[in-house]
C-alpha cells in the first residue's frame, strides 16, 4: 500500500490517493472538489469525501476563518474513510496554505496558485514571509502555478472582465489535477455545460479554464509524471454517489413508499440539516409533503399532526432543534404516535461549530425529555448507510407506533460516498394497517374502540385516523389509562403505564438486527473489542485493519440500534476484557454500556469537529492491546 | 369534505362520553353547548372533525366532543393542527386555545397559522387569566391587575386579539362572548365555512380566578349601550335605539358618535370583505378593553388561497410535471456508473 | 411505637397519629389540613405533610376525580415523613371515602360526614350501596356525624343561606378533630378572623361552625377518648412551619443577600412550580424582580441576560418547561454565566401527572442538552432543607460561573416541616467580586480584557458586567477562543474548552461537603447501602430506622450533590457489596452510578405521582439483605 | 443613562477588533457603519450600551461593536434583552434581528416585548430571506419565492413587519433602508431617543441569496416615486415633485392620489403620535409589498410607561411601604413557636 503519491516518471500506477483542495470560501473548493469526485466515482474508483467550510456564507476573503476545503479520497480498491491526510494539496491562497499544510503527509504534493501569494493575502494570513520562497517548504514537492493569470489568460474569448474571469481559477486548478490523475475530462465538461448552460458566458469560461488547467498540465513541463488509479473491484452492480443527507432524503421517500403512506416532513432549516428539507422538498410527485415550519416547536408538532392524521411523520434538524422540540418528543411517546426524529448531529454546545461534525448528541436522544420517556434509537453509519438506517428507523416508528430517532452528522451528512444502488423490488414492505373498526367488547356484546388497547406482541397500540367512522377518539398528554386511553390520574396505572412504554421499546429489541462482530478468531478471539456507533464507523474499520496488517488481534462491532441495544451485545460484550470505545464526544456510549451492562468499557474521544484519523484510533487500540489488563 | 350526504346528527352525537370537568359556574360551558348544538348543521361528520387543543382549562374542550380529537402541548395546538390540516385537506380541523395558551406561549404558532391562512377555525377562550395554573394574569390582563404573580399590580400592556390577529394578516377575524348562544353560533358558523385560517376570540367568564371580567359589557343591562354589533354592509350603530354610530374623519380616525349629531348618512358602513385590513383594525381598536363599547361579530373575513389547497395544488402540479413518483428511477437519477 | 390510634378512655396519649382529611376539591381540605398542621406546628409537635389535589381546579363535584386530600402526620419526637397511611381517615363525601380508604389502617378511625351519603353522590362515587349501612366497613372505627346540617343549624345567627352556610363545613370538621387531638383552639380562631376578615358573615361562619365541630366532639357522646400527641422534644430554638417551595423563595432571597445581588427572577407558570414565582413576586422590597415571561424560553432567556448584567438570575419551572429551556440552558453553559435552574419535577412525560410528585427528572438535567453541556445539580431532601439547597446552588453557580440545576418535587414543593429557624448571621457569605479592570497583558505594556481568562484554581471566567468602562466585550453560543473569548473554530481549541467546561463542573467536587454515611458500624459494617438523593431522604431515613429496630444493619448515604458526585462517594460505595437505590423514577441514579463506578447499584422503583411509603423501602431492604450475594 | 459628562467619542471608538465577516456587497455593512458613526452622537458610553442579538448573519452585528454585547441563540434576542433592560434599566438595550430571527422562531419574543413597552432599541435586518443557512425563505418572502425550500415556489403569505408591530401595540414603530445612511440615522436616532421598544425594520439587500429584492423601490430611479416618506405634522406626499399623496376616505380607506386631482387640503396630514395605532396601520397597509410606493420613516411613536420603569417603581414603592428587605424578619413572618 502507498501512502504518498510520490512523483516518479511518465505514468505512475497508485492504489489509492488523498487530495485535498482548499481556497477562500468564494473560490468554489466544494464545487471542484465535488467534480472531481464525481469524475472518479463514474471512472469507477471507489472514494470517500470530506468537505471542511466555514459557519460564514463568506467569511472575510484571504483570511485563515474564511478558508473552505474539499478532501478526496480515491481508490482502486473498497475504502473506509476519506483519508487521514492528504498527499496532495492545492492551495488556492495563502490561508488557505496555512490552514492546511500542517496536515499534508511529509514528501507530498503542494500545488499553489503562486499569483495568490502577494502581500495582502500573506498579511491576511498572518505570514510575516512569503512561504513560497523562504525554504519552509523544504518537506514537499511544491508545484507553483500562476493560476489566476492564466486562467484570465485563458478565457480571454469569452470577454469576461478580468475579475469576473478570475473565478474560473478553480476550473484551471480542476483541469490540472484531473491531468494529473487521468480523469476522464467528458463528464465534466458535460456537467458545466448542465450547470452553468443558462449563462453561456460563464460556462465558456469555466470550460477554457478547465481545458487551459489540464493542458497545461500535460504541456508545462512542471510535472514529471501523471497518476493513474484504477477502477476499484467493488461489487458488481449499478453505483451511484450518494451524500448521507441525500441518502436520508431518499430513505424517507422509500419509506413512504414501503409504507404505502404520504410523507409529511415539518422541518425548520439549520446546518448542517437544511440539504434535507431542499432535497424532499423537490420531490413532491412522490406525494411528499415539506413545510418549512416558523421554528423547530412547530416543526415537530405539526409532524405530530400529521402523524395523527395517518402520515408518515418526520422532523429534520441539528442539536439546537432537538433541545427544543423536546417536549413534543415526550407527547409523542404519551401519545404513541410513528414519527421520525432525525438528528444531523453538530459541534456543541449551544450554537458551537454549526458547521462542523460530532457525535455528542446520544445522551440528548436517549433522555432528553421529562419523566420517563423513553424512544428508540438508530444510528446510521456510512453516507450510503442512511439510506438504509433511514427505513429501518420508519419501519420501527410505523410498527410500534413511537417515535424514533434517527441519528446522522454533519460528516455524513456532507460526506459522499459511492452506493450500490439497491433493488428496489427487494426492499422490505413496512406497511401497518390502519385501524378500521371497534376492537373492544363492552361486555353487553355491544363493541367500542380502544385507543390504547394493545398488540400484545408488539405492544403497539391501534392507529387510528380521522376519516373513519366510529374510531372517533381523543388522545393527550396527560396520564391515560391503558386501554380505554381515558385521563386517569390512577397511581397504580401510571406506574403500569410508565413500565409499559419502557417495555415496548425494550421489546424493539427481539425484532433487530444483532450486532455484528467482527473477529476473525470468533467471539473474544481478540483481547480488545472496538466498539462504534455513527460515522466513526469506516475509520475505526480502517484502524482495525491496520492492527491486523501489524499481525495483532482486534475485534470490531458497530452499534445501528443504540436504544434498544441488540440483544446480543452483552454477551458480546462478556467476551472481551478490553472494550475500546471511539467516540467524538467525551465518552457517551461508553457511559451507556457501562451503566447497562458493568463492562468496563474505555473511552478514546476526540472532540474538534472533524473525524477522527484512523491512526490515532489504531494507535489507541494498539495501546490498549499493549496494556495490563 | 366528503362528497357522501351526511346523516343527520343531534347535540348528543357529538358529545363525548367524558364527564365535563370545568368549575360549576364556567364560561366554557356555555361554548361548549353552543358548538355542540351547532355541529349537527354544519354539514361535517364526526368522522371527518377533528378538535385540536394546547394546555389550559379550556383545552380540555376536544375531551368532549365525539369527534377526533388532540389535547396537545401548552401553545402548540395551532402548529399541530397546521400538521392535521395540510396533511389531510379533507378534514375539518378546529383549534381551542386560551389567552395564555394562544397569546402567551403560544403567541407565534398563532400568528404563522393565520398568516398561512391554513384552514382551521381557531376558537381562542379568552378568560383575561391563566385558568388552570390558579390565576396568573394572562397577555389579555388589564394592566394594574392584582394576581397571584402580580400582587402589586400587573404592568404589563395587553394585547387586543383581534388587532394582533389583523396585524398578523388574518383573512377572517370575528369576537363574540359566552353570554349569547345565537351569537356565538352565528360567529362560529361564519369561521367554519370561511376557507382558510378563521380566528374567533371568545370572551369567557371565569368565575373562579376572574370573576365578572366582562360585567362591564356583557351584563344583561350593558349589552345593548356597550356591544357594537358589526353587520356586513350595514352602518355601524348600537345603542337601546341604535342611537349611537361609528365615523371616519379625513384624518383616518374612528369616532363614536350620536347619530343625531351626525345624519345617518354619515355612519361607516362595516365591509369585512375589504382586501386591506386597515378598517378592520381601526374598529378593533374602538374599545381600548372589555369597559367601553366593543364591537362584536366579524370584523373580517376575506379571501385568499388557503396553505392546505396551494400545497396540494403543488403536489398535483409536480405529478403532471414529472409523473408519479418513480423510487427505482430516483435513486439512479443522479450519475451512474457499472461495476 | 403505636402506629394506631386505637379507640381507648377519657384522654389517652399517643406518640403519633397519621390523619388524612378527605373531600371534594370544592371542600376546602387543603386549607383544614393545613390549618390543623399549623396549629399543631405552634403546639410543639415535629409533623410532615402530604397533600394531594387533582389536575382540574374543581373536577366535577363529588366524583372520584374531583377528591382532593391532606394527610398530616404529627408526633411527640422527630418524626421523616407524613407516614404510610393514615390510622384516621376524615372523609366529607362517599367519592372521598372511595378514593382513600383502601389506605386506612385496619382498624383506624373513619369520621364521615354522614349527610353527603345520599344517593346522587354515592352513584357519582361509584357505589351500588351505602357503604355506611352494608357492614364493609367494619374493619374500622366509624363515625357518622351529619357535617352539613350540623354546620347549617350552627352558622345560622350569621343569617347566611344554607348553600352558602354549608360551606363551612370543612371548619366543623377542623372543630371535630382539633377536639381529639386536643389542639388548641386560639390559633385557628386567630387564623380565621385574620384571613376572612374582610368578608365578616364568611369569618363568622367559619368561626360558629370550627367551634361547632370542637363542642360537638366534646358533648356528644359519639366518642370514646379524645387523644393527646405531646410535643416533640426537637432542637431548641425558633420554629416556623414551611414548605419546600416557600423555602425555595426564601432561599433565593437570601442567596441575594448573601451575595449582594439583585435576584432576577424570569419564570413562567406551571404547576407544582408557580408558588416560588407567586411567593417571591411578593417580595419587591428586597430588590427582588419577578418578570412572568410569555414561555419558559423567555424565562430562562431573560434571565441570561440579567446574568450577564450583574444580577442572581434564576429561573424556575417544572419538567415540561425543562425540555423547552434546553436550548437556553446550552448556551449559559457556553457563556459561563452564574444561573440558577429550578425544577420541581412532576409525574411525566408529556403533561403527565402535572399535581403529583415524581423524580423522572434527573438524566434529563444531566444530559438534557445537544452537545457536551455539563452543569452542576444540587437536588433537596426535605421542604426546609429547599432552603439551605438554594443557597448552596446560588453559591456554585456565583463561585463558579456556571449554570446550576436545583431539583425539587411536588412533594418536597407543597409538603411542609417544621424548621428551625437558621441564624442569619451564620449564613455563608457567597458574594463574587465583578471584574473591574483589565486583565491580561498585550505584550507590550498596554493592559486589555479578556472575558474568557480563568480563575486557575475555580476555572471560573471573570464576570464583567455592563457600565464597567474598559471592560466592554462580546460573547455568544459561538465556540471560543479560551481566554480572549473570540470565536474560534479551530479544532483543538473546541476539543480544549469541551473538556475545559467539564473540568469546571468535575472540579466543584473539592469544593463541597462529603456525602455523609450514616453507618452505625463505620464504613462499610453494613451488607447493605442506600443511596437515595432528593425527596425520598425521610422515607428512606424512616424505613432505616425501621430495619435497625429490627435488629439488621442497614447503610444510609443520602446525595444532595448529583453533579458532580462528592469525591468521598466512590469510597464509600466501593465499602459495601449491595447497594440499594431506591427512586421514584426506573431507576436513574442507580444507572448514573453504575455508568460512573461500575457499582452494581440495584433499583427500587415507584412510579405513582406518590412518595414511597417507609414500609416499601424497609421490605426491599430486608429483601437485599436476605439475597444471596 | 448615567449623569457624568459623556466623553466625546468618534466611530472607531465604537468599533470592536474584530473583522467583519459579511460577505462582500452586503447590505449589513452599511447598516453596521450608520450606527458606529451615529453612536457617538447619542449621549450613551460605550459601557452603558449593550448589543443583544440573535442568530443569523445580521446577528454578527454585536461583534463589530466594541460595546457590551450578548450573540444569543435563534430568535431569543428580545427576551435577552428584556432581561438586561429590566435588571438594568440604566443601560441603553440595542436588539438586533433578522427576519427569520425576528420574525420566525422568534415572532412570540418580539411582540411581547413590543406591548410590554421593554426599554429596547430594536433593529430588524428584512433581507426577505434566510441569509446564514444558504437561502431558504423566510416569513417576509413573497408569495411564489423560489429558494432551496421552495424549488416550486412558496405558498406563505409574508407578515408585514409594521403591521404585525402594530398589532401587537408597539409604541415606536418605523421603517428604514441600507441604502440611505441619513435617513437611517435619523430613524436611529429617534429610535434610540424614544422610551420604551421602539421596533424598526430595514430593508437590507443580501446580495447572495437575495440580491435586488428591494430595488423596484430603492434603486435610485425609483425611490422618488416609491418611497413615500412619513413626516410628522406634515402632509404625506411623494414623487419627484410631490405629486402624489395619501388620502383617507370617509369609509375609513387610504390611497394614493395625484394631488392635483383632490386638492393639497384633502391631503393626510401625517401624525405619529395618534393615540390609537389606526392610521398608522392603514399606511402600513399602502404597499402590499416593496415593489409599489412604500411609506419610510416613523409610523407610530407614542408615550406609554416602560416595563423598566414600572418594574423600578414597584420595587421602590414596596421599599417605602415594607421598608428594605429584613432576612431575619422575613424567615420568621409566618406562625412561629419556640422549643
Ligand atoms: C410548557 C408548559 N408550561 C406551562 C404549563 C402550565 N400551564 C398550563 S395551562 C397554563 C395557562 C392557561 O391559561 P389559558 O391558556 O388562558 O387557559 P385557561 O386555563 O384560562 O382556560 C399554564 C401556564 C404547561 N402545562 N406546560
Ligand atoms: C434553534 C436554531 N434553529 C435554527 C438555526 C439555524 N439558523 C441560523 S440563522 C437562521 C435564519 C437566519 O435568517 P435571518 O434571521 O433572516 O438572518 P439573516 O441571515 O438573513 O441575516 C437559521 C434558520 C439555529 N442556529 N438555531
Ligand atoms: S378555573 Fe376558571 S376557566 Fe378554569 S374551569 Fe374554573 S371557572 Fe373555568
Ligand atoms: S448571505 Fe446575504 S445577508 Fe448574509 S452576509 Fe452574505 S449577503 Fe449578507
Ligand atoms: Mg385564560
Ligand atoms: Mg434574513
Amino acid at each position: 500500500m502507498t501512502d504518498i503519491a510520490a512523483p516518479g516518471h511518465q505514468s505512475t500506477e497508485l492504489d489509492r490517493v488523498v487530495i485535498r483542495f482548499a481556497g477562500d470560501s468564494g473560490d468554489g473548493m466544494q464545487l471542484t472538489g465535488d467534480r472531481f469526485t464525481s469524475a472518479s466515482a463514474v471512472f469507477g474508483n471507489d472514494l470517500s469525501t470530506l468537505p471542511d467550510y466555514p459557519a460564514e456564507i463568506r467569511a472575510p476573503a484571504g483570511t485563515l476563518a474564511g478558508v473552505s476545503a474539499f478532501q478526496v479520497h480515491i481508490s482502486d480498491h473498497d475504502i473506509l474513510t476519506p483519508g487521514d491526510s492528504p498527499s496532495v494539496l492545492v492551495a488556492m491562497n495563502p490561508a488557505a496554505l496555512k490552514a492546511n499544510l500542517h496536515d499534508l503527509l511529509p514528501g507530498g504534493t503542494l500545488i499553489v496558485n503562486s499569483d495568490a501569494f502577494e502581500e495582502r493575502n500573506l498579511t491576511k494570513a498572518g505570514y510575516a514571509e512569503n512561504p513560497l520562497g523562504d525554504g519552509s517548504l523544504k518537506a514537499f514537492t511544491v508545484y507553483e502555478v500562476p493560476m489566476t493569470s492564466l486562467t484570465v489568460e485563458a478565457t480571454k474569448p469569452t470577454g469576461a472582465k478580468p475579475r469576473d474571469a478570475e473565478r474560473s481559477k478553480n476550473f484551471f486548478a480542476l483541469g490540472v489535477i484531473s491531468w494529473m490523475y487521468t480523469r476522464p475530462t467528458e463528464p465534466t465538461l458535460e456537467w458545466i455545460q448542465s450547470k452553468f448552460g443558462n449563462n453561456q458566458t460563464v460556462a465558456e469560461a469555466n470550460t477554457l479554464a478547465f481545458k487551459a488547467g489540464y493542458n497545461f498540465g500535460e504541456t508545462a513541463e512542471l510535472f514529471e509524471s501523471n497518476y493513474q488509479v484504477k477502477p476499484a473491484a467493488l461489487e458488481p452492480g449499478l453505483y451511484t454517489q450518494i451524500s448521507g443527507n441525500v441518502a436520508v432524503a431518499y430513505g424517507l421517500i422509500a419509506a413512504g413508499q414501503l409504507s404505502k403512506l404520504p410523507v409529511f416532513l415539518g422541518s425548520y432549516p439549520i446546518t448542517p440539516a437544511s440539504d434535507i428539507l431542499h432535497e424532499l422538498s423537490r420531490h413532491k410527485n412522490f406525494g411528499v409533503r415539506t413545510l418549512q415550519a416558523e421554528d423547530e416547536i412547530a416543526g415537530v408538532s405539526s409532524a405530530i399532526g400529521a402523524a395523527f392524521a395517518g402520515h408518515l411523520a418526520v422532523t429534520t434538524t441539528s442539536g439546537p432543534g432537538i433541545d427544543l422540540k423536546s417536549e413534543a418528543i415526550g407527547l409523542a411517546v404519551s401519545l404513541e404516535l410513528p414519527l421520525l426524529i432525525i438528528d444531523i448531529q453538530r459541534g456543541g454546545p449551544s450554537t458551537g461549530l454549526p458547521t462542523k461534525t460530532e457525535q455528542a448528541d446520544l445522551l440528548l436522544a436517549l433522555f432528553g425529555r421529562h419523566g420517563e420517556a423513553p424512544v428508540p434509537i438508530v444510528a446510521a453509519k456510512t453516507p450510503a448507510h442512511c439510506f438504509e438506517a433511514t427505513i429501518e428507523a420508519a419501519r420501527i416508528a410505523l410498527k410500534y407506533r413511537t417515535p424514533v430517532f434517527l441519528l446522522s452528522d454533519g460528516y455524513l451528512a456532507n460526506g459522499a460516498e459511492p452506493w450500490k444502488l439497491p433493488d428496489v423490488a427487494t426492499l422490505p414492505d413496512i406497511a401497518v394497517p390502519f385501524a378500521d373498526g371497534p376492537n373492544h367488547d363492552r361486555g353487553d356484546g355491544t363493541r367500542e374502540f380502544w385507543p390504547y388497547l394493545r398488540d400484545p406482541e408488539t405492544l403497539a397500540r391501534p392507529w387510528a385516523i380521522p376519516g373513519t367512522p366510529g374510531l372517533e377518539h381523543r388522545i393527550g398528554g396527560l396520564e391515560k389509562a391503558d386501554g380505554t386511553g381515558n385521563i386517569s390520574y390512577d397511581p397504580a396505572n401510571h406506574e403500569h403505564m410508565v413500565r409499559l412504554r419502557q417495555a415496548k421499546v425494550d421489546g424493539i429489541a427481539d425484532d433487530i438486527a444483532p450486532v455484528e462482530l467482527d473477529d476473525p478468531d470468533g467471539p473474544g478471539g481478540a483481547p480488545v473489542l472496538v466498539v462504534g456507533w455513527g460515522s466513526t464507523y469506516g475509520t475505526i474499520a480502517a484502524a482495525v485493519r491496520r492492527v491486523r496488517a501489524r499481525g495483532l488481534k482486534v475485534a470490531q462491532a458497530h452499534l445501528i440500534h443504540l436504544q434498544p441495544f441488540p440483544p446480543n451485545l452483552e454477551d458480546i460484550l462478556g467476551r472481551y476484557d478490553k472494550v475500546l470505545v471511539p467516540e467524538m464526544n467525551l465518552g457517551q456510549l461508553a457511559f451507556v454500556l457501562r451503566g447497562r451492562y458493568l463492562t468496563n468499557a474505555q473511552s478514546i474521544n476526540k472532540v474538534q469537529g472533524l473525524p477522527f484519523k484512523a491512526a490515532e484510533i489504531e494507535s489507541a487500540i494498539v495501546q490498549l492491546l499493549e496494556s495490563n489488563p | 369534505m366528503t362528497d357522501v350526504s351526511v346523516p343527520v346528527t343531534t347535540k348528543k352525537d357529538w358529545t363525548s362520553d367524558q364527564e365535563v370537568r370545568w368549575c360549576p359556574g364556567c364560561g366554557d360551558y356555555s361554548i361548549l353547548t353552543a358548538v355542540q348544538m351547532l355541529m349537527p348543521e354544519l354539514g361535517d361528520t364526526r368522522e371527518n372533525t377533528v378538535f385540536v387543543s394546547g394546555i389550559g382549562c379550556s383545552s380540555r374542550f376536544p375531551y368532549y366532543m365525539n369527534t377526533y380529537g388532540i389535547h396537545s402541548i401548552h401553545g402548540r395546538a395551532p402548529a399541530v393542527a397546521t400538521g392535521v390540516a395540510v396533511a389531510r385537506p379533507d378534514l375539518s380541523v378546529w383549534v381551542i386555545t386560551g389567552d395564555g395558551d394562544g397569546l402567551s406561549i403560544g403567541g407565534n404558532h398563532l400568528i404563522h397559522a393565520l398568516r398561512r391562512n391554513v384552514n382551521l377555525t381557531i376558537l381562542l377562550f379568552n378568560n383575561q387569566i391563566y385558568g388552570l395554573t390558579k390565576g396568573q394574569y394572562s397577555p389579555t390582563s388589564e394592566v394594574g391587575k392584582v394576581t397571584k404573580s402580580t400582587p402589586f399590580g400587573s404592568i404589563d400592556h395587553p394585547f387586543n386579539p383581534i388587532s394582533l390577529a389583523l396585524g398578523a394578516e388574518a383573512t377572517f377575524v370575528a369576537r363574540t362572548h359566552d353570554m349569547d348562544r345565537k351569537h356565538m353560533q352565528e360567529v362560529f358558523r361564519r369561521a367554519h365555512r370561511h376557507r382558510g385560517a378563521a380566528f374567533v376570540e371568545i370572551y369567557q367568564n371565569c368565575n373562579v380566578f376572574n370573576d365578572g371580567a366582562f360585567d362591564q359589557i356583557l351584563s344583561k343591562e350593558a349589552r345593548p349601550t356597550n356591544l357594537i354589533p358589526l353587520e356586513h354592509g350595514q352602518p355601524i350603530r348600537f345603542g337601546a335605539d341604535h342611537e349611537k354610530g361609528v365615523i371616519v374623519d379625513g384624518q383616518g380616525k374612528a369616532r363614536i358618535v350620536d347619530v343625531a349629531d351626525v345624519g345617518e348618512d354619515a355612519i361607516l358602513v362595516h365591509d369585512e370583505q375589504r382586501a386591506e385590513p386597515g378598517l378592520a383594525f381601526m374598529l378593533s381598536r374602538l374599545a381600548t378593553g372589555p369597559y367601553e363599547p366593543t364591537p362584536v361579530g366579524v370584523f373580517r373575513a376575506v379571501d385568499r388561497p388557503t396553505y392546505g389547497e396551494e400545497v396540494q395544488r403543488q403536489l398535483v402540479a409536480a405529478q403532471e410535471r414529472q409523473g408519479p413518483g418513480d423510487l427505482a428511477a430516483l435513486l439512479r437519477s443522479g450519475a451512474t456508473w457499472e461495476v
